[in-house]
């Protein structure tokens, strides 16, 4: 495992961050809030990503994907994460895209992914319960035989872009342990979604199912493999999801050093005081240390590697606590106007709490580090 | 003035007897029991329930709003004894203060030392009867914590001053009437002094005020504008270009009432739900009744021993200061600790509440979680406000440690 | 319960802090070290403190003592923890004499405490085994019902003062629970003790029983009153030893902060460069917060209060990671010289880790804590 | 040298092949799998197995001692490529590197950029040879992180140069034959100006060597004293009073060791014992087999976490040089937080041995926990030995970061 960008891949990278600056800047962020947005990103832009090709990038050509792996991914979610863009990655490229993709499902897998790719559907995988804290297995919604179906019952919590999704996969119980459903919105009797408000804005909605039928044909992959595709999925979404969070420890630092550079107290630029000095150079280091727990992580998974578990959970545990760290100091380098809503600082605090508490905060991630090395 | 006046008690079981038979057939019913209702006063005050009103004038006409003021200047002329007397029968009795406010505990003691006769007759009495509502204006948005560096100037011109700049974290400016603030009347001097206390009356063309909303959400703080603003020189308080001192006698006051703030809350003096129960609405417990995450368990336990050792020291302080020790410069622990350990502590119950820490508002989430939220967001800003914790710790170094430059 | 000292307990701190002044500077440690003194302390230095009432301070005046408490013991026990005196008050006031004073057993009161008031006599309390780590109850030594007696098996480390004490304190698991023998050990058969050489030079010894026939008239209290007198005095010798940590950690940062606006460097003294004050500025408040902690816990154990267990922890919690933060910052202060053998602060750096391992480093006061709170 | 010269052969698998069977017959039996042994050689060498000196030699003769040095200076003129074949074979065998130490890797580097031909004639080749044991002389007991600030002195006398002055942390002197080191050859000029790097015979009476006793015993380190010690101009390296230039060159070489060793060690590539063995010996395990201290396994995971991505970052900015990236100021980065990961490791270790980890000698304690505690007394000196954590946060702070003086 080389932990180098290729050309191609530094073109990406680019490309990506080229398209960012353009076309997506925290003011549009911003905006989406202010205005109570109900959907919550851009279905246009959503488009034009798709466009150069950024939903696909994991799924084969065959699909309307572009064949390439997590390695490209995690350039282009890292860049979109420095302006803390709100379109669907997390929830439909990877919890449902990847669960569907490892399904071995071909009619579910033709069906949704060339959408996915072209940028034409929303679709989410509801991983959290509310009793459940970080434990996937924890999960309390029931899914009993009902002829040749289930019949569902249940909650689920910040189910990412529920609100929007087109389909949503439902992990339940069933005699066999957990399986994935796949149901769609609009004609589901039974699915009440209601959306919730997040402080860092990304969507997210409560997902209610009530007597919910769920034919034979909603169930995604064979009998009893339903927990892997749960874990595998949320395993890959974690790693998306850091990659978002080293673009967004990057951006908070860089605005933060700006504001060493231009603001001056007692006579002079506030970066020339030591203390904050010794401060940055810490955060610079960590930030180096997710930029390679990343990279590794993502690395990891294109080689189908045995480490794939421990590696992302390194990197939640390095990525969770680097961007706090950053945020939280950025804060406080702002001083005053760091706690003013005007200010920009301000999204990426709550970007990292509301980051570093989804798919297990990092007290979690190193326990599981630890069990996966057998202590 | 009542003729049986509780001064003339000699002893304090009178004066406590006394006052406790006062307060209760003078507070109004509706507000007996109701201790956490503020009463602010001023101009603009509108209150809901229009006893508070009753209460406030008959406490002012008693000198109950400003016990320990002077008479002359509408307080109570209550001894230390007797205002720990009254204060123990409000919190006994849970009726609320007759007066809350920056002009009581800011600029009210900061006129008592500096100001002129005619200065404490006026702004004095009428702080005491409740009918001006003060805020502060010393931060600027360009000084921060170089409190001195600040720009707003005030030029003479007859008997005025024309006053251009503009303030932030006024607190209150929005429903505030006076303004008590720092500007520079000149500019070649030395940073430290060329600045002069002033009085400004905000009820006029040429101040205006914006709410600051923060990332918590809306707040009381403001920024208020100065744009050819005018106040009569009699609002000098002290001397001109000497207002540097002024503010000093004052920031103490302030600092130590953050401390004072920050210390009982380490003490758990006001009631607070403790972590481990909070803990427990979310973790399980073992067999034998452990918080089952046991990394959080000392992660809890790590901050409750933090603040009752803090609470310890507050109170070490306070029963040194009680013999005779004056309160040092290590006053700034106080504010460096208290406010980080605060800050650690909100940091901690976002962690032990997990994605339900998340909520903004609406479904999902319990009342108390969505406060949770916002209480933890505005926590950052404890180590920004009332001096940062780098200022401090700069003044330990050099005051307390004796450090060099 | 007032934090505060009165003027008799000013005078008992400012005797201490000349005596030691003029009598126990660190050299002598050294010197103790260097020529490997097989006592590890002085004799005449502890017969001299006992003339100064202090080995007695905690004991009624009809024993020899000066009938004081916690609170005045605390304040000679920070003068002396400055230096780092070996003298025994740790297993000869604390751990012995506490568990004999409270043992109710006057004839072994009225024959051992007179003497330790005097400074005639060294004792000792083996609370520590092997296995055992931090917990009190897991005791391996064996008390084996033997006619009217006991016969001893197993083996005890790093029992303080062990090479020297004229009596000792074993807890050993006879049927009834943990029960403590006094023994001799001069005249004791089956007694092996072994002086261990720690990094600090604290004096200590291994203490190995093989068939160690106990009479009952060697037996400590009433049956079953074992395993209560070894808690409480481990506890009462806890805050001793926190009181003086309290003291190594103030001379530490005194030997820091010296250094701090001596040494110069880059043409400034480096006590002038913001990084190094502000971590002194930390230093300085954890201090202030153990002395808070240390004064709170003799008080609570003169009241008698129910909080006694709780303030120990707090205090053994705090002062632990105040010592090994004083000295870890000071030897970096300091930089290479503070390396050095020939420089003092590493005797600081090696009590705190030696101190802070001993009755329980600050995770187990924590989890303490955490179960006297009920979580 | 040998005829059939692997150098000559063109492809890597001829010189592999014949490199190893001249290995295998080169090497004396007794250190075949010995590959723990250093061998330093020098003057005042005595190894305690003599085939170490046979070794030397041969391996000299062949070029082997310093493989890449051109084999006009006693090197062996080998490629990277083939050198890198040499090592691997050398670790598969388990043969010891023929020659250690600072004249290989420090002065000898540092002479092929900056030495007269005369000089790298004469130094290079004796220390290929393994005739000449070199040290340090950098710091000063007065300089400290301020390395520019040194006062050992040389003045002028004829075609020599008379030093008077003190070097400190001069590692293995008492064992070494020559010094390189810094002199104050103007004192009047700008700090970093005057001083002129040195080359010096310490066997002559105005040198004395006196070993340092650590805080974790003894130790290689000495203190160096020169007393009118004498050294011949010819002995300047580049130019009088530009010191510093081949003085920051040589640094350079240090700190990448320096990382090199941390990282290496990050990844584990050095056999240790895991945090989790060392606290299985300690800690029960729960019935699934888990540390039965959640708060220790916790703290090891941290450890074991920040260790892999330690070593991850090493591989990627080693990887990006390979492609051509230059290594930049950010190898300060390695040098801060490797040190400071290998002094919060040993602090665990000893958190996790608890009261076994405070032994000194004899009896009750195993071997490896008296290691332990000299270990980590010793890992304390990391974050200050090669620049130290302060001065390594300065350099990222200015020359990465960009922010101002």
């Amino acid at each position: 495992m080389e932990l180098r960008l290729s050309e191609d891949q530094e073109f990406i990278a680019r490309t990506a961050a080229d398209f960012v600056k353009e076309k997506s800047p925290l003011a549009r962020v911003r905006e989406l809030r202010d205005k109570g947005d109900a959907i919550g990103f851009s279905r246009a832009l959503w488009k034009e990503m798709a466009g150069l090709g950024w939903p696909g990038i994991l799924y084969p050509e065959a699909l309307g994907g572009a064949g390439l792996g997590f390695a490209e991914l995690v350039l282009v979610m890292e860049e979109l994460g420095r302006t803390l863009a709100p379109e669907p990655f997390l929830s439909t490229v990877l919890l449902a895209g990847q669960a569907l993709a490892r399904s071995g499902d071909e009619a579910k897998m033709k069906a949704w992914l060339p959408k996915i790719c072209a940028g034409d559907a929303v679709l989410t995988l509801a991983h959290q319960e509310a009793g459940g804290r970080y434990d996937l297995d924890a999960v309390s919604t029931t899914a009993k035989a009902n002829g040749a179906g289930h019949r569902l019952d249940g909650e689920k919590i910040q189910v990412l872009d529920g609100h929007v999704a087109d389909a949503l996969l439902i992990p339940a119980q069933t005699d066999g342990g957990i399986a994935l459903f796949l149901l769609p919105a609009a004609t589901t009797k039974g699915l009440t979604i209601t959306r919730q408000q997040r402080l860092d804005g990304r969507g997210v909605a409560l997902v209610k199912l009530e007597g919910v039928e769920a034919g034979p044909e909603t169930q995604l992959g064979a009998p009893g493999a339903g927990r892997a595709l749960l874990h595998d999925a949320v395993d890959r979404a974690c790693v998306g999801l850091c990659a978002e969070m080293l673009g967004a420890m990057q951006q908070a630092f860089a605005l933060s050093l700006a504001h060493l550079k231009e603001r001056e107290q007692f006579g002079a630029p506030i970066g020339s005081f030591q203390a904050l000095k010794h401060r940055a150079a810490d955060i610079f280091i960590e930030i180096e240390l997710c930029k390679s727990a990343v990279m590794a992580a993502a690395r990891a998974l294109d080689a189908d590697s045995p480490e794939v578990p421990a590696l992302v959970s390194l990197a939640k545990a390095k990525c969770s606590d680097g961007l706090i760290l950053a945020a939280n100091e950025g804060v406080q380098f702002f001083g005053g106007v760091g706690m003013t809503d005007e200010y920009d600082i301000g999204f990426y605090l709550k970007r990292a709490r509301a980051a570093e508490l989804s798919f297990g905060d990092a007290a979690h991630h190193r326990a599981r580090w630890a069990t996966l090395a057998g202590y | 003035m009542s003729e049986a006046s509780p001064r003339k008690t000699s002893d304090e079981t009178g004066f406590r007897e006394a006052t406790r038979v006062w307060l209760l057939e003078n507070c109004p019913p509706s507000l007996q029991g109701k201790s956490q209702v503020a009463i602010w006063g001023g101009r603009k005050w509108r209150p809901e329930n229009p006893d508070e009103r009753v209460w406030l004038e008959r406490a002012a006409s008693k000198g109950f709003s400003a016990p320990m003021w002077p008479v002359a200047y509408g307080g109570g002329g209550l001894s230390k004894a007797q205002n720990k007397v009254l204060l123990s029968l409000l919190r006994e009795l849970r009726i609320p203060l007759p007066l809350v406010g920056f002009g009581l505990t800011m600029i009210g003691p900061t006129l008592l030392q500096y100001g002129t006769e005619a200065q404490k007759r006026e702004h004095l009495t009428r702080i005491a009867r409740g009918e001006v509502l003060w805020c502060q204006g010393y931060s600027e948005p360009g000084a921060g914590s170089d409190l001195a560096g600040l720009q707003c100037r005030a030029e003479e011109d007859g008997d005025e001053y024309i006053i251009n700049g503009s303030k932030i974290w006024t607190s209150n400016a929005d429903a505030a009437d006076w303004i008590f603030c720092l500007v520079r009347t000149d500019p070649d001097a030395p940073k430290h002094e060329g600045i002069t206390f002033l009085l400004m009356d905000m009820d006029q063309p040429g101040v205006t005020v914006r709410p600051i909303k923060l990332i918590s959400g809306s707040s009381p703080f403001c920024e208020t504008f100065f744009n050819d603003a005018r106040a009569l020189k009699a609002n000098v308080v002290h001397k001109v270009n000497a207002g540097w001192t002024v503010a000093k006698a004052l920031l103490g006051h302030e600092r130590s009432m953050i401390a004072d703030a920050f210390g009982v809350g380490g003490t758990g003096g006001t009631k607070r739900v403790s972590l481990a129960e909070r803990a427990r609405r979310y973790l399980p417990s073992d067999k034998s009744g452990r918080l089952g995450d046991p990394v959080l368990r000392d992660a809890i336990a790590q901050s409750e021993i933090n603040a009752r050792a803090f609470a310890l020291t507050v109170q070490r302080s306070k029963d040194g200061m009680r013999a005779g020790h004056n309160p040092g410069p290590e006053s700034s622990m106080f504010k460096v600790y208290g406010t980080e350990l605060n800050m650690a502590r909100h940091e901690l119950m976002v962690r032990i509440a997990g994605p339900q820490a998340l909520g903004w508002e609406g479904a999902g989430f319990e009342a108390d979680e969505l406060a949770l939220t916002r209480d933890w967001l505005r926590t950052r800003g404890n180590s920004i406000e009332g001096g940062t914790s780098e200022v401090q710790r700069n003044v330990i170094a050099k005051r307390v440690l004796g450090l060099p430059d």
